[in-house]
C-alpha cells in the first residue's frame, strides 16, 4: 500500500497549557511496498510520526494517506510495533502474541497454533507460558516483533524493533524480516538508531532533523536484493553509510 | 448524687415528667443530679441489669421477658397507668365487635414490643388469630402508611399517631378519611406498661434510695398532671425541636401561672382534668393544628398517666401480660414469681 | 543433584506455606472461641451481655432444629443476593460509563453520594410504599449500599489502564466489548475485586436495615426479635450466621482474586 | 501565527471544559429542585412523604434561626471526623501491613469481616457499657463503618506498586519510610482515594447510626426526633444536611485525587 | 571499587513449579575503577547479573562480593541504570532524576539546583516539568541515565543504557561517562549489544553464551585512553571488533 504525508506537523500541549510543536511539517511519499527506514535524533517525533500513520494520533496541522484515503481511525492492514513492549503483563507471551487473532474471532486452537509456528523464528520456544515480568528485555521486544507477524500485515510500523536486541538475534530477525516480505510485498516503515540497519534494510533512508523534526534527507538505497550480512563490508554500502552519518552530523551545529 | 436514668426512644415531650422534674429541682430536692440518656428499650434494661445504671424506663412486658432470661430487674412505679398503645381504624369502618378484624390489613412496626403484644390481646379477646388477619410488618411509618391506604388498620401509640393522622386528615392529606376510631387494648385487657426498674442488687442494698427516686418521680408526675403548660415550658431544653414560637411561649408561661393559682385550691382530680380541656380548647383557637401537635400529645399522655394513686401496679395486669407473652411463645425458661418482678412497697415508704 | 534439591526445597517450602495460609483464618476463629469461652467464664463481661460458648450452641442447634434458622437465613440470602447483583451491577456499569466520560461524575455525584449518606429512616416510609413489606424494599437497600463501593472502584480501575495498552488495542480495530473484555476487565480486575470485598461484606448490613424497617422475616427480623426477648444466645447466633454468610461472599470474591491474578503473584515473587 | 492562534483555541475550549465541570453538579441540583417542585406541585408523591420545597425552606430557616441545626451538625460532624480519622488511619495502616504481610490477610479477615457485617443493634448494649452514651459510641461506629473500604483498596493499592520500581527504591537503599513516602504512597494514591471516596460517604451513615442506639443530639437523633413527630420537612431539612456534609467530604477527595493526579489526566490526554 | 563474582548461578521459579536456571556459573574479577562491558545474546542472563550485582537479588548458588564483602543488599556506594526506564510516572523529569538525592535527605532547593546542573549535558533543558508519558524513548533513557550520574557512584551498574539514542547522542554520552570517569575514576560495568561501543569505551570486555551466560571470552581492551570517536577507525580497533564478533558468532553452532 502507498503511504503519503502531507505538510503534517503534532504539537502536544505543554505543561503551561501552551503548544509544543513535535513534528513537523514534514511531507515524504511511500511507495507501494517501498521499505523505508527513519532515523532521526532522539525526541525528534520519529514515534509520533509513525503514530500518525498507525491512525492513532490526528496531527495538529496535514494529513497522511494511505492510498488516497485520509487516515482518521487504525486501518485494518497495518500494524504497529510500539518502541517500549507494549504487553500485557496479565497474558503470557502465548497470549500475548495471539491477541489480535484473539481481536479477529479467531477461535482459542487456531490462534495458538498460529503463533506456536512462530515461536521458533522468534527463539522464544520454552516461553510460552511466561509472564512478561518473566521476560528479559530482548525477550519481550521479541514477543512484541511476534504480535506484529501474526497480523501478516500489508503495512508495517516498526518503532525500533530491535534496540534491546543483542547483535546476532538482531540480524537474524531482520533477515527474517526481509524473507517474509520478499514472499509478499509489504510496505515497511521502520524506526532504527542503527545506520547499517537502516542501509541493510531499507530501499530508502529518510533522516529527520532536530524536534520538531523536518525532512533533512531522502536517500534511495539501490544496493542489490536479496541483501546480506556480508554487504556491510562493501564499497557502495559504506558510501551509503557514510552519506547518511554527515547527513546526521551535518545538524550537530 | 450523680444518677443516670435510661429513657427510651429519643428526646419528646412525652417525657415531660422527667424534664420538668429536673427543670423544677424536684429530683434535686430529692438528693439525686439526674442525667437522662435515651437508648433502644432492650439497652436501658440490660444497662440495668447489669448495674451500668441504677434507673430505667421500659415497658412491663419487657421486665417479664427479661426475668425470663436471667435479668434480676425490679419494676418499682407505673408510669403508665393505661396500655398506650391502640388500634387505629377509618371510623367508618364497624369494630365494634373486633371479629370484624377477620381478613383485613393491619399493620404493625414488627412482629416484637409492646404492639405486638397488644395486638395479641385484641385479637385473643376477639376470639381471632394471627393468622386471620394480613398482618404488615410496616416498621414505625403507621401515620403515612395508614393515611395512603396501604392498611385498613394500624398497632400504634394512643397518645400520638391517632393525633398525627387526624392532622393529616384535617389537611386533606388522607384522601377520603375524615375521622379515625380508636380501640385501646386498655378497654379489652388491663396489661402492665411502662415503668420505673431497678436492679434487685440496688433493692436490697439501697432501698430508702429508691424510696426518694421513686416519691420524686411521682411527685414530678403530679405536677406534669396537674399543669402540663409547664411542663411542655420545661421540655423546651430538651426536645430541640418542639413547637414553641414566642407568641405560644407566652400563652403557655400565662397558663401555667394561671394553673399555679388554680391549683392553690387544691382542686380534685377531675376538675384539673377539666382544666386541662379548657386549657387545650382556648388554645386552639388562638393556634393552629401543626403548632400545638405535641402539647396535644402531651395532654394525651396524661390522660394515659393520671390515676388517683401514681405509681401503683398490680399483680393482675402482670399475670394478664404475662399469659399474653406466654401465649405468643416468648418467654425463656427462668419464669419466676411473677411478685418478685415488681413492688409497690417503695410508694408506701415515700409516703412517710 | 543440587539443583534437584533445591527444587525439592522449593516446592515443600512453598505447600507448608500453602497449607498455614489455608489453615491460618480456621486457627483464627479457633483462638477467638477460646477467647471467648475464657472471658465467659471468668465473667470478665456479664454473661448477660455475652453469653458462653456452649448457650449459644444450645441455641444453635435449637434454632437449627426447629427450622427457624433456615428460614430467616433463606430470606436474608436471596434479598443480598438479588440487591448484590442490582447494586454492583448497576455500579459497574455507571462506573464504567463514568470512567469513560468524567463530565458524568460531575453531574451524577450529587445524587449518588446522597444516595448512600442517607440513613434509610429518612426514606422509610416511600421505601415501604412503593416496595411494600416484602423483599423488594429490602433488595434495594442492599443495592444502595453495594452500588457505591462497586462503583468508584470501577471508576478508579477502568481510569487506571494503560494509555499504551489502549492504544495498541484501538490499533487493532478492537471494538468496546473487546476492548472491554480483554484489556480494561482485567486490568482494572484487582481494583474492581476490592471495591467487590466492600460490597459483599457490606451487602448483609443492607439486608439486615433493610430488614428493621419492617419485615416478616430474615435474620434482621430474628435478631430483632431475639433482642427483645433478650434471648442473647440467639442474638449471637443470628449474627455469627450473617457474618458466615458475610465471610463466605468475602471468601468467594478472595477466591476470584487469587484465580485470576496470578501474573500479579508471579511479577512480585 | 496560526498556532498562536491554535493555542488561544486550545486553551478557551479547556477552560470551557472546566467551567462546564465546575458547573455541573450545581445544574444537577437544579434540575432536582424542579424535578422535586414539580412532584409535590403534580401531587404525583403525597406531600405527606415528599414535601414541596417551600415547606422545606421554612423548616430549614426555622431550624438554622433556633440554633437547632447547628447544634445537631457539629454534634455528627465531630464524631464523623474523629471516627474518620480512626478508621481510615487503622484501615490504612492494616491495609498496609497486610500488603506486606499476605498471611495476616488471611488470619484478620475472620475479624475483620464480622466486624463489618454485624449490625450495630446486635452489639449496642456492649458499646454503651465500654464507650457510653457520648460521642465515643458514635465514633467508634463510623470507625467500624469507614474502615473496611479504605482497608481493601490500601491492600489492593500498596500490592499494585511496580516491583521494578520497588527495586529501584531498594537500590537507593530507601527506608520504609522513604519507600512508603516517595513510591507506595503515590502509586498507590488513584485507588487509596476511591476507598476514602467510600469510606467519606459512609461516614455520616456510620455516625448517625450510631446516634440512633443512644444519643442526645446529632442528626440522627434530630432525624428521628423529626420523624416522631411527623414533621416531615424536618426530616428532609436534616437528611439534605447530611447530604451536603457527604457531598463536602466526597468533594474534598476528589479534590486531593484533581490535585495529585495531574500526571495521571496528563498521560491519558 | 573492586567487585568479584564467584561461581555464581541464578535460577527462576518456572511456570511448572519447576527451577529454571538463567544464569552461570560464571565467576570474574573486576579491579578497581575498571571499566568492564557485558556481552551477550539476548535472554542470556546479562541483567540478571547485573541485580545480583546491585545486591537486588541473591544468587541461587555462588557469591559476588565488593571489596571482598559480600554483596547481600544495595550498596551505597553502586548505581544502577535499569534497562527499562523504570521513572516514576507522577514525578516530572526533574523529580525522577532527583529522586536518588531525595533519598538521601537532599533538600529541594539543593537537589533541584544539582539536577539543573546536569539538564544541558542530557539535552533535557526544555523539559524538566514533563512527565515520562510525555518523553520519548530516548528521553526517558536519559532520565534514567541522569538518575545513575546525579549519585555520583562509585560503582556504575548499567543495563543498556544507550539502546534508544541514536548515534549521535550515543556518542555524546558515552564520551561524557568517559569523561566524568577520568576526573574521579570508578568501576563500571555497562551491558551493550554494541561491539564497536564496548570496544571504544571499556578495559575489558566479557562475552557471556546463551542461556544460562557462562563466560565465554575475557578479552582486554589495551587501546590507549582518552579514546575518541575516531578510534573506531584504526586497526587495532577494527581488530578488537573482530575478535569479539567473532567469540559472539562462534556460539551460532
Ligand atoms: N503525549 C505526549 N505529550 C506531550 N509531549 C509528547 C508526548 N509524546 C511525545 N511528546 C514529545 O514529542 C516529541 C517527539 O516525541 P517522539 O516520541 O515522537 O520522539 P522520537 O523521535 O520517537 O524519539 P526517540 O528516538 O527518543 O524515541 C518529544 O519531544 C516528546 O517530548
Ligand atoms: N523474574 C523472573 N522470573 C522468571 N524468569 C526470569 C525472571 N527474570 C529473568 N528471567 C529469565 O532469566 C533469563 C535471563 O534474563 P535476563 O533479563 O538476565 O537476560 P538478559 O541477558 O538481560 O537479556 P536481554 O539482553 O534480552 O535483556 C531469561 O531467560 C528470563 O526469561
Ligand atoms: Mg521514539
Ligand atoms: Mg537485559
Amino acid at each position: 500500500m502507498r503511504l503519503s504525508v502531507e505538510n503534517i506537523e503534532v504539537s502536544f500541549p505543554g505543561p503551561a497549557g501552551d503548544l509544543l510543536p513535535a513534528l513537523g511539517p514534514i511531507s515524504f511519499e511511500v511507495a507501494d511496498d517501498q521499505f523505508v527506514c527513519l532515523l532521526g535524533p532522539s525526541g525528534c517525533g520519529k514515534s509520533t510520526l509513525i503514530r500518525v500513520l498507525a491512525g492513532l494520533l490526528s496531527p495538529s496541522a496535514g494529513a497522511a494517506y494511505c492510498d488516497r484515503e485520509l487516515i482518521q481511525r487504525p486501518l485494518a492492514e497495518a500494524a504497529i510495533m510500539f518502541q517500549d513492549t507494549n504487553l500485557m503483563p496479565w497474558r503470557t507471551v502465548l497470549d500475548n502474541i495471539a491477541l489480535p487473532l484473539e481481536v479477529a474471532g479467531m477461535s482459542r486452537p487456531e490462534r495458538y497454533g498460529a503463533v506456536r509456528k512462530l515461536l521458533p523464528q522468534l527463539n522464544l520456544e520454552n516461553f510460552e507460558l511466561a509472564y512478561p515480568a518473566e521476560l528479559s528485555g530482548g525477550m519481550a521486544q521479541r514477543v512484541s516483533l511476534g504480535r506484529v507477524i501474526v497480523q501478516q500485515p500489508q503495512v508495517w510500523l516498526l518503532d525500533e524493533p530491535f534496540a534491546a536486541l543483542d547483535a546476532l538475534t538482531r540480524e537474524a530477525l531482520s533477515l527474517e524480516l526481509l524473507r517474509l516480505r520478499a514472499r509478499s510485498r509489504q510496505t515497511i516503515i521502520l524506526v532504527t538508531h542503527d545506520i547499517n540497519e537502516a542501509v541493510l534494510l531499507a530501499d530508502r533512508v529518510i533522516v529527520m532533523s532536530r524536534r520538531p523534526g523536518a525532512l533533512v534527507a531522502d536517500i534511495p538505497i539501490d544496493l542489490p536484493r536479496p541483501r546480506s550480512a556480508e554487504m556491510i563490508y562493501k564499497r557502495e554500502f559504506l558510501q551509503l553509510a557514510k552519506r547518511i552519518r554527515n547527513c546526521i552530523e551535518d545538524q550537530r551545529a | 448524687t450523680n444518677e443516670r436514668i435510661l429513657l427510651t426512644f429519643i428526646p419528646n415531650v412525652q417525657f415531660a415528667p422527667f424534664y420538668l422534674g429536673i427543670q423544677h429541682d424536684v429530683f434535686s430536692e430529692a438528693g439525686f443530679d439526674v442525667a437522662l440518656e435515651h437508648l433502644q428499650e432492650p439497652e436501658v434494661l440490660d444497662l440495668v441489669a447489669v448495674r451500668q445504671a441504677n434507673y430505667g424506663i421500659v415497658s412491663g412486658e419487657q421486665v417479664i421477658l427479661a426475668r425470663s432470661r436471667g435479668r434480676d430487674v425490679v419494676y418499682v412505679f407505673e408510669w403508665f397507668q393505661q396500655y398506650p398503645v391502640a388500634l387505629v381504624h377509618a371510623s367508618d369502618l364497624d369494630l365494634s365487635d373486633l371479629g370484624a378484624l377477620r381478613g383485613l390489613r393491619v399493620g404493625i412496626p414488627g412482629r416484637f414490643g409492646a404492639s405486638y403484644s397488644g395486638l395479641t390481646t385484641l385479637l385473643t379477646s376477639a376470639g381471632l388469630n394471627e393468622t386471620d388477619i394480613e398482618l404488615n410488618e410496616i416498621g414505625f411509618n403507621a401515620p403515612e402508611v395508614f393515611c395512603l391506604g396501604a392498611v385498613d388498620a394500624a398497632m400504634v401509640y394512643a397518645n400520638n399517631e391517632p393525633l398525627q393522622i387526624r392532622n393529616l386528615a384535617a389537611a386533606g392529606e388522607c384522601g377520603d378519611l375524615d375521622d379515625v376510631g380508636l380501640i385501646m387494648v386498655a378497654s379489652q385487657v388491663d396489661l402492665v406498661s411502662n415503668g420505673l426498674i431497678v436492679n434487685r442488687g440496688l433493692l436490697e442494698e439501697s432501698p430508702a434510695q429508691i424510696a426518694r427516686m421513686v416519691g420524686a418521680l411521682r411527685d414530678a408526675l403530679q405536677i406534669t398532671i396537674d399543669n402540663p403548660a409547664a411542663a411542655y415550658l420545661a421540655s423546651l431544653p430538651y426536645v430541640d425541636t418542639l413547637p414553641a414560637d414566642d407568641a405560644l411561649v407566652v400563652a403557655l408561661t400565662d397558663a401555667a401561672a394561671q394553673q399555679q393559682e388554680f391549683l392553690a385550691d387544691n382542686p380534685t382530680r377531675s376538675e384539673v382534668a377539666a382544666s386541662r380541656r379548657a386549657l387545650a380548647e382556648e388554645l386552639s383557637e388562638q393556634f393552629d393544628g401543626a403548632a400545638l401537635a405535641q402539647f396535644h400529645v402531651l395532654l394525651n399522655s396524661i390522660d394515659l398517666w393520671d390515676a388517683d394513686a401514681l405509681g401503683f401496679s398490680d399483680l393482675a395486669s402482670w399475670e394478664a401480660m404475662r399469659d399474653t407473652l406466654a401465649l405468643m411463645n416468648l418467654l425463656g425458661e427462668e419464669l419466676g414469681d411473677l411478685d418478685a418482678a415488681f413492688s409497690n412497697e417503695f410508694l408506701a415508704v415515700s409516703d412517710e | 543433584m543440587q539443583t534437584n534439591g533445591k527444587v525439592a526445597e522449593f516446592s515443600t517450602g512453598r505447600k507448608r506455606q500453602i497449607i498455614l495460609r489455608r489453615l491460618s483464618p480456621f486457627l483464627t476463629v479457633l483462638l477467638l472461641l477460646l477467647l471467648w469461652q475464657g472471658v465467659t467464664e471468668r465473667q470478665i463481661i456479664s454473661r448477660i451481655l455475652v453469653p458462653p460458648p456452649a448457650d449459644v450452641y444450645a441455641a444453635f442447634t435449637a434454632a437449627l432444629a426447629d427450622g427457624t434458622l433456615a428460614k430467616h437465613t433463606m430470606t436474608t440470602l436471596g434479598e443480598m443476593m438479588y440487591g448484590l447483583l442490582l447494586g454492583v451491577g448497576i455500579g459497574l456499569v455507571l462506573g464504567y460509563a463514568i470512567a469513560k466520560a468524567p463530565l458524568l461524575e460531575y453531574v451524577l455525584s450529587p445524587i449518588i453520594v446522597a444516595f448512600q449518606s442517607t440513613p434509610i429512616v429518612a426514606y422509610a416510609p416511600l421505601l415501604i410504599i412503593w416496595f411494600g413489606t416484602g423483599p423488594s424494599s429490602k433488595i434495594v437497600t442492599t443495592a444502595v449500599i453495594v452500588f457505591f463501593p462497586a462503583l468508584v472502584n470501577a471508576i478508579v480501575g477502568i481510569r487506571s489502564v494503560s494509555p499504551p495498552l489502549r492504544d495498541l488495542m484501538r490499533s487493532l480495530n478492537a471494538g468496546p466489548w473487546l476492548t472491554f473484555r480483554l484489556l480494561e476487565l482485567p486490568s482494572a480486575l484487582p481494583v474492581i475485586l476490592a471495591g467487590l470485598k466492600t460490597s459483599a461484606t457490606l451487602a448483609v448490613i443492607g439486608a439486615v436495615v433493610g430488614e428493621f424497617v419492617g419485615s416478616g422475616s430474615g435474620l434482621g427480623v430474628l435478631v430483632i426479635m431475639a433482642r427483645s426477648q433478650y434471648n442473647t444466645p440467639l442474638v449471637v447466633v443470628t449474627v455469627l450466621t450473617m457474618t458466615v454468610i458475610a465471610l463466605s461472599l468475602y471468601g468467594l470474591v478472595a477466591l476470584v482474586e487469587w484465580r485470576f491474578l496470578v501474573w500479579q503473584r508471579r511479577a512480585a515473587s
